[in-house]
């Protein structure tokens, strides 16, 4: 045997390009992705076996319009091709529109929509390119849910942000925080959040980021925006660390 | 030695009339000098090759069918034996095809007596490749028997490309058990060239396509397949690959030069007619053979084993 | 933002517009880029019977996609794009817009018989490979390709003389496909054999030039061959409702 | 003197039995539930049977007459078991009648309950008349009207049959194959392509079963003499933009999504367990499978055993089942039980 | 036909008429046509697991506490896709508000509040509570199963002890969802969580930090129950309260696949609304307000958000949105109004559709969630209660349609404008009852 891989290649007989040649993918580092996307506590639930009808596909609205296939997707990972998998995070899962309809057609029970956001998880734990890439258009978000516990903000669908929503982001001439206030709702007189948030429950829910990874994820993908969210949450804690003393000293005085 | 393909007509087609020119005469020197007598078809016309199939699958089989006629009609011998494989492949083909296809028998039936000659009959005349032919008359004993000049130390790679094997369909011989040649993994020229001396290599790549069809046509493709042909045979250690078709052959020469011309990957493996490896074992001059006339240039080599 | 997974659109699905101003909106680029379905909408039920009224097509509705075809495909192996079970699936199915995207490389079968060797159904794909090339340049989707010049140069000469003479044909296809004779690796070819054989092969081209190879007794063959092509290439196009 | 043997159900399975039973001089009791003897073949209309070809009013029709001629069995229509006690070699089965027979064993033949399309809501039946079953087409075709598009009479130009409806399908609960429907859909399809040359028939299909000689005769055949096509897709909604039908699938081979237009859409039904199953395990005191099914005693000794000494089972009552094999599966149940009153004891009995 | 008139087909020579009399033939059909009990056979529990099962188990092994549906919340039973039964409180909620709505389209919850006045249910609007960040999750991939479980248990824990800050029992209020995605999250998240004891394991030690476990134990709700669930089960209450007469507008639903696609069995069917072959909620009220409910070919498709294709790729988001539901809509079902049930599909296809002017679509087909069109019906003002000017989409030819001078109800809009300038605001409750928590609470 020689060690030249097209060479074992015809070995078996199979006809290669003898012009072009490949570099080969370093197997050693697509396997450890598979394996994170197959340990992932979705994955047992979400992948039952695979027919191939394409009833998934079928219902997909990505796939109307995106070379995108759930089918393809669950068939990848049910062969365990993990070279078809890595090629797959670089850009078909970021296809997926989440609907779900896939699961809820699918004959065997498997959610190929869930699996898209395992094969997601795992993109991000990577770091991989695709990701980030997707990820940046996200931060606006990203700030404001994992520092007020609030993903949507009243002030931040502007015409800069929106040119494609038209004019009338509302059909009535007034400041925003006049609109907000005109809604009979005391909740949603805010334009920061879209309802009013106390600190308490942005911290908590920061807690919960910092507790179950959530933040690490985020800094393997942005560290400029896990910075700023830090110093974000850390002033947040100290004002509300303050407020709590203060609570502490008037309860003193009573 | 069996008296069987003793005495067969011979249809040596158009290829051994151009390029193939070396295997005609290698053919025919080592059948004079196997003692088998060769009659050349009076009259033959080309088989129609790949290229009147695709614009007609029946006009071909009437091309052929023209040829085995003249051999019922005109010939006293019941073989017919054509070292082509395309010519072979064709004949066989419209054997198969007037015994299973009304539409063949309709159209071979209309052009023959419009052309005013008997139509050929399925059963008429058995079609045999050279290999067969030698293969059967005087057998590896045969050869072994008659070697003057062994092939020893040649490190030889087989190959038979596609149209001496497929589809199965139309070689019913074939595949019937031990002693037959067989579609998958054929190896009457191995068992031949094995018993005048030489070394036969294993070589997986024995009936894939050289991309003869498209020679010209897509000369890329081509040149992508024999490399591989070439590469392969290199990489199994052959310092030779034995060819039964001069497509084939010739094939696997002008892509070798196309392949160093245009792409610069060069390979030096070197092709030669089984016929004329024969020969060279029975003790005929590398002249004689045609061996001359190879765009393939194996003098070196063969002068170096002492065989020329 | 620009597509991320753009690659996997069509660029002939994109509807962009560079520079758009809608109700006093700069809406450009892609603030205005619609995409336009990829779904298949509809069949074209008279593809099958015109591929199989096609030589070599005969057979194509017997196919059951087993693909065993594509698995041994000489081509395939080259371009995983050449995939005969798809075609003749996107053919049996009338997918006329999906076969035809694939229209410049139907023609590349090399005619090696694995499909049809191994075919479990003998749909005898290499000929429908054939069927199809034919099939795309008949309704002028495509030019005539040069497989089917070579073809036509090597029948016109069998038509002619009853034989092939291999230098005429050499000559003959590059004329039919506007290309020089003058390739380096054909010279390259001639040069080493003329190193080795000069006067013989000198005499040989020209002797092939002038007297042609021809078989004798071949004027009422011919003519029943040119009254049967000329049948067949009338049935071909009556097939395919040209004329 | 033995008393008779008692068998639940007119259809083919029980008709086979009965026919068995008569013919070698023994009398049974045979109980059927609706007014007619025939079971799905003939209650259900179908039309042309797999794999003999006859008319389904002509083949299982002349069972019916030969059982309902026979003076060995007597036929209750209209009839139900309500209670089953008793030793085997005597039992007592109370009717709804309230008549009480002594019976040595008893047959359960109590077949299957078409899948009902309505569990499938995607696929439009009952949403819109031009989505049927494969049932109404056989009812099409054996009342002699043709097929033509329930909404308005029109003859179709484009069928589409949907196979897997109701089998196979982990949503609605149902994860076996039916058996028959890949076959009956392909003849069915060379039905319609016989009768309206011009309509062009589509089977969406997921995997296909024409299992051993259906192969060439069914799928093979359908496709070689009767251009039907068959598109590899299980598809996802069936809905109507107001003038024909859309099915939308993914057509994997080609992996591109597709909708196609059509006008009749025909869902290839699969076979429930009999509706009244869980009564009927009941009454007789034998077990279910976990499907449904009334549980046969898998055992290369003996036939159609259930967990019951003395009851057996036959046909359609145990899983999806053919006719031809329902029949037979009768008669070697009819063996059984006859075999048992020879004194050959049945091998899960005897293991008690 | 083979040319000796033998049949090609085989069939043979018994080839002839069934003989199947008109009696037979009917006989034949009622046995088809007789509906067998809907989706009920063999989707029992013993093939088809029920979650709450798993969750008796877990409350009986002490692992959690199930926050039931009591009779204090006055429940409703309805009917699931296979025939079990959901029990819907329809008083005492707590409302789960949703980013999105509040963020751009605040008059979705506005007009569901309304309708609890009109129908004098009791419920809490609050301030202590977090997105379920469902959304990001699915658009960005930032998120986890352990983060989505905490959150969801957070909320819940809060809106079982948000009654406190009014001196009344935990358990009082009952969540009731506003977002579809946050419900199709959470029954999710609820069912994984309901699987792995090590999920719980984690998440616990999560809540322990937060001091929201129960007794050291993980609160977990009997029902997750959407919003038009409850308008659903409500809307023969509703419909009472009608003012205007609908039946010249034609409605197109577009049913959310967050709402009824993920964990399907959880969905209502109910035989009353489109013979149960269709999910009830949106068309069940429709219908009962005497709307003309049209059906359309994709009503099963998505509204074409995507989650992270809103923000970063709204060519799909248009595209899908205008081609594949709102030129339908218009052009297939000549539809007045198109009623959704979620706040991703609303936005979606209302703000998507000015942009289609770009390639000729320009379809102007007002986009309302079911509560809003309810609310309307009902006399609600259309700029002060359902806040009709944050939809992008025309609305005015529809409220004409219904009789509604909008012209009139935007100028009083307008004047309540310069009120509300002044501090002069009006609300559906009491302010001070938003505040049940951390700072600023005052009891």
């Amino acid at each position: 045997m020689t060690s030249s891989p097209q060479s074992g290649q015809r070995a078996v007989g199979k006809l290669a390009d003898p012009i072009g040649a490949d570099a080969p993918l370093d197997r050693e580092a697509l396997e450890e992705i598979f394996d994170d996307i197959r340990t992932h506590p979705r994955y047992d639930s979400e992948l039952n076996g695979c027919l191939n009808c394409g009833i998934c596909t079928a219902t997909c609205p990505s796939a109307h319009y995106y070379d995108y296939s759930p089918r393809e997707i669950v068939q990848l990972l049910w062969t365990e091709n993990v070279e078809g998998i890595y090629d797959a995070m670089q850009e078909k899962i970021w296809a997926c529109a989440q609907c779900y309809t896939c699961a809820a057609r699918c004959p065997f029970g498997n959610s190929p929509g869930g699996l898209v956001m395992v094969m997601r998880e795992v993109a991000i734990k990577h770091g991989m390119e695709s990701a980030k890439e997707v990820l940046r258009p996200f931060s606006r978000v990203m700030l404001k849910v994992m520092t007020t516990g609030n993903q949507l903000a009243p002030n931040m669908i502007t015409p800069e942000h929106f040119p494609d929503w038209g004019p009338n982001i509302s059909k009535v001439e007034a400041p925003l925080n006049i609109l907000r206030k005109a809604i009979p709702m005391p909740t949603l007189h805010t334009q920061e959040t879209a309802w009013a948030v106390n600190l308490k429950t942005s911290i908590e829910l920061y807690t919960i980021w910092e507790e179950s990874g959530v933040l690490d994820q985020l800094e393997t993908m942005d560290e400029n925006l896990f910075d700023v969210i830090v110093d974000i949450m850390d002033e947040k804690r100290e004002d509300y660390a303050d407020w709590l003393e203060e609570q502490d000293d008037d309860d003193d005085d009573d | 030695m069996s008296e069987k393909y003793k005495t067969v007509a011979y249809y040596p087609g158009c290829a051994l009339e151009g390029t193939g020119h070396g295997y005609n005469r290698s053919t025919k020197a080592v059948g004079r000098k196997l003692g088998l007598d060769l009659i050349e078809i009076p009259n033959w016309n080309c088989c129609g090759a790949m290229e009147v199939k695709n614009i007609d699958p029946e006009l071909q089989n009437y091309l052929s069918a023209r040829n085995l006629a003249i051999v019922a009609e005109k010939m006293n011998v019941d073989t017919v034996m054509a070292p082509c494989n395309g010519c072979y492949h064709n004949l066989k083909k419209v054997e198969h095809d007037i015994a299973k296809k009304p539409k063949t028998q309709e159209v071979v039936d209309r052009l023959s007596q419009k052309a005013g000659h008997a139509t050929y009959q399925a059963g008429e005349v058995e079609t045999i490749h050279a290999l067969d032919w030698i293969k059967e008359a005087i057998g590896e004993e045969g050869i072994r028997e008659r070697v003057k000049n062994s092939l020893k130390g040649l490190k030889i790679a087989n190959y038979y490309g596609c149209m001496y094997t497929r589809p199965r369909n139309i070689f019913p011989e074939k595949d019937q058990g031990e002693g037959s040649e067989s579609t998958h993994n054929p190896h009457y020229m191995d068992d031949l060239l094995r018993a005048a001396g030489a070394e036969i290599v294993d070589y997986p790549l024995k009936t894939a396509c050289c991309g003869g069809a498209h020679t010209l046509a897509d000369s890329d493709t081509s040149t992508k397949l024999v490399l591989n042909l070439l590469q392969t045979a290199e990489d199994c250690g052959a310092d030779v690959i034995a060819t039964e078709c001069p497509t084939c052959h010739s094939g696997l020469e002008m892509h070798q030069i196309r392949a160093e011309k245009e792409h610069g990957i060069k390979t030096s493996v070197k092709m030669l007619y089984f016929t004329q490896l024969l020969g060279l074992a029975l003790g005929l001059s590398s002249r004689k053979l045609g061996i001359h006339e190879n765009v393939s240039d194996a003098s070196g080599l063969l002068k170096e084993r002492g065989l020329a | 933002m620009p597509i991320h997974e753009k690659s996997l659109i069509r660029p002939e699905d994109l509807t962009e517009h560079e520079q758009l101003e809608i109700d006093g909106v700069d809406v450009s680029g892609h603030w205005s880029t619609f995409i336009e379905t990829r779904v298949v909408s509809d069949y074209n039920e008279r593809m099958e019977e015109e591929i199989a009224a096609l030589p070599g097509g005969e057979y194509i509705h017997r196919c059951f996609q087993c693909s065993s075809c594509t698995n041994v495909c000489t081509v395939n192996d080259l371009n995983p794009d050449f995939n005969p079970r798809y075609w003749i699936y996107l053919a049996r199915m009338g997918f006329e817009k999906e076969l035809l995207r694939d229209k410049d490389l139907l023609w590349q079968c090399v005619s090696c018989h694995k499909c049809t060797h191994v075919c479990p159904r003998d749909v005898a794909p290499e000929g429908v490979m054939k069927a199809m090339a034919t099939w795309a340049e008949l309704k002028g989707h495509t030019e005539v390709k040069p497989a089917a010049a070579f073809d036509a140069e090597f029948t016109e000469q069998i038509v002619a003389t009853g034989k092939i003479e291999e230098g005429r044909i050499i000559r003959g296809f590059f004329k039919r496909t506007g290309q020089p004779l003058n390739q380096p690796w054909l010279r390259e070819m001639s040069l080493r054999l003329a190193r080795r054989l000069p006067i013989l092969m000198g005499l040989k081209m020209a002797l092939a030039a002038v007297f042609r190879p021809r078989t004798r007794d071949w004027d009422k063959s011919r003519a029943a061959i040119t009254e049967y092509i000329a049948e067949r290439e009338d049935a071909n196009r009556r097939a395919l409702n040209l004329d | 003197m033995t008393d008779p043997i008692l068998i639940v159900g007119g259809g083919p399975a029980g008709l086979g039995a009965a026919q068995a039973l008569s013919a070698i001089g023994r009398k049974s009791i045979l109980v059927e539930k609706e007014a007619e003897l025939g079971g799905a073949p003939i209650i259900s209309g179908y039309a042309k049977l797999v794999p003999s070809g006859e008319w389904a009013k002509d083949a299982i029709g002349g069972m019916v007459q030969r059982v309902a001629g026979s003076d060995l069995v007597d036929v209750r229509l209209g009839a139900r078991v309500t209670e089953f006690a008793g030793t085997p070699g005597s039992f007592n089965a109370t009717l709804s009648s309230g008549e009480q027979c002594q019976v040595s064993s008893a047959i359960l033949a109590t077949g299957f309950t078409h899948f009902d399309s309505i569990n499938k809501p995607e696929w439009g039946f009952g949403t819109h008349p031009d989505v049927v079953t494969t049932v109404q087409v056989e009812q099409m075709m054996s009342s002699g009207k043709g097929v033509y598009c329930p909404s308005d009479g029109r003859v179709p130009d484009r069928v589409a049959i949907l196979l897997c409806v109701g089998s196979r399908d982990r949503q609605i609960g149902r994860e076996w194959c039916s058996k028959i429907c890949c076959t009956v859909s392909a003849n069915i399809a060379m039905e319609i392509r016989e009768l309206l040359p011009d309509c062009s028939v589509y089977i969406y299909y997921m995997d296909i079963r024409t299992y051993g000689q259906y192969e060439t005769e069914y799928y093979w055949r359908s496709q070689e003499e009767f251009r039907v096509k068959y598109i590899k897709s299980r598809v996802a909604e069936v809905t109507s933009d107001g003038n024909r039908l859309l099915i939308k699938g993914e057509d994997t081979l080609v992996k591109r999504p597709i909708a196609i237009p059509f006008d009749l859409v025909v869902h290839a039904i699969g076979m429930d367990p009999n509706l009244e199953n869980a009564t009927i395990a009941e009454t007789f005191g034998v077990d279910l499978q976990k499907e449904g099914n009334i549980a046969q005693q898998f055992s290369y000794g003996g036939i159609g055993l259930t967990s019951r000494a003395g009851v057996y089972v036959a046909g359609a009552a145990v899983g999806p089942e053919t006719i031809d094999d329902s029949i037979a599966q009768g008669q070697a149940a009819a063996m059984a039980a006859l075999g048992m009153d020879g004194g050959m004891v049945a091998p899960s009995a005897a293991a008690e | 036909m083979s040319d000796n008139g033998e049949r090609f087909t085989g069939h043979g020579e018994e080839w002839r008429d069934a003989r199947l009399s008109a009696q037979d033939a009917r006989t034949a059909t009622s046995w088809v046509e007789a509906k067998i009990d809907k989706r009920a056979l063999l989707t029992n529990k013993d093939r088809v697991e029920d979650v709450r099962d798993a969750m008796w188990q877990l409350e009986k092994d002490g692992e959690i506490i199930v926050h039931r549906v009591g009779d204090q919340h006055e429940p409703v039973m309805a009917k699931t896709l296979y025939g079990w039964d959901k029990k819907i409180p329809t008083n005492q909620l707590w409302h789960h508000k949703s980013c999105g709505q509040c963020g751009n389209i605040p008059g979705y919850p506005a007009s569901l509040l309304w309708l609890m006045n009109q129908t004098e249910t009791r419920y809490l609007d609050e301030t202590d509570q977090t997105s379920c960040t469902a959304w990001n999750y699915h658009g960005s991939g930032i998120g986890n199963i352990v983060s989505l479980a905490a959150v969801f248990l957070r909320n819940f824990h809060q809106a079982y002890v948000s009654a406190q800050a009014e001196g009344l029992d935990p358990g009082y209020y009952y969540p009731l969802v506003h977002c579809g995605t946050s419900f199709g999250n959470y029954k999710e998240v609820r069912h994984f969580l309901m699987h792995s004891a090590e999920l719980r394991e984690q998440v616990r030690k999560i809540l322990a930090k937060l001091d929201r476990l129960i007794d050291g134990k993980l609160l977990i709700p009997e029902e997750i129950v959407h919003y038009s669930e409850w308008l659903h089960v409500m809307r023969g209450r509703i419909a009472d309260k009608q003012q205007i007469d609908a039946s010249n507008i034609r409605v197109t639903i577009h049913p959310a696949c967050h709402v009824y696609k993920m964990v399907p069995e959880d969905v209502i069917y109910d035989d009353d609304v489109l013979d149960g072959n269709r999910v009830a909620v949106s068309t069940g009220i429709m219908q009962e307000m005497g709307t003309q409910v049209i059906d359309y070919s994709t009503w099963y498709d998505c509204c074409g958000f995507g989650f992270r294709h809103i923000i970063s790729e709204r060519e799909f988001t248009r595209s899908f949105a205008i081609d594949r539901k709102i030129k339908v809509a218009v052009e297939e079902a000549r539809a007045d109004v198109m009623v959704g049930h979620d706040t991703g599909c609303i936005t979606t296809l209302d703000k998507n559709q000015w942009i289609g002017k770009a390639v000729g679509k320009d379809y102007a087909l007002p986009v309302l969630a079911d509560c809003q069109v309810a609310a309307l019906l009902c006399g609600a003002h259309p700029y002060k209660i359902v806040q009709m000017h944050w939809h992008a989409s025309p609305f005015e030819d529809l409220l004409e349609k219904l009789g509604i001078d909008w012209q009139r109800a935007k100028a009083e809009f307008e004047g309540y404008l310069e009120e509300v300038a002044q501090g002069k605001i009006e609300t559906l409750y009491e302010p001070r009852r938003a505040i049940t928590s951390g700072e600023g609470y005052r009891p």
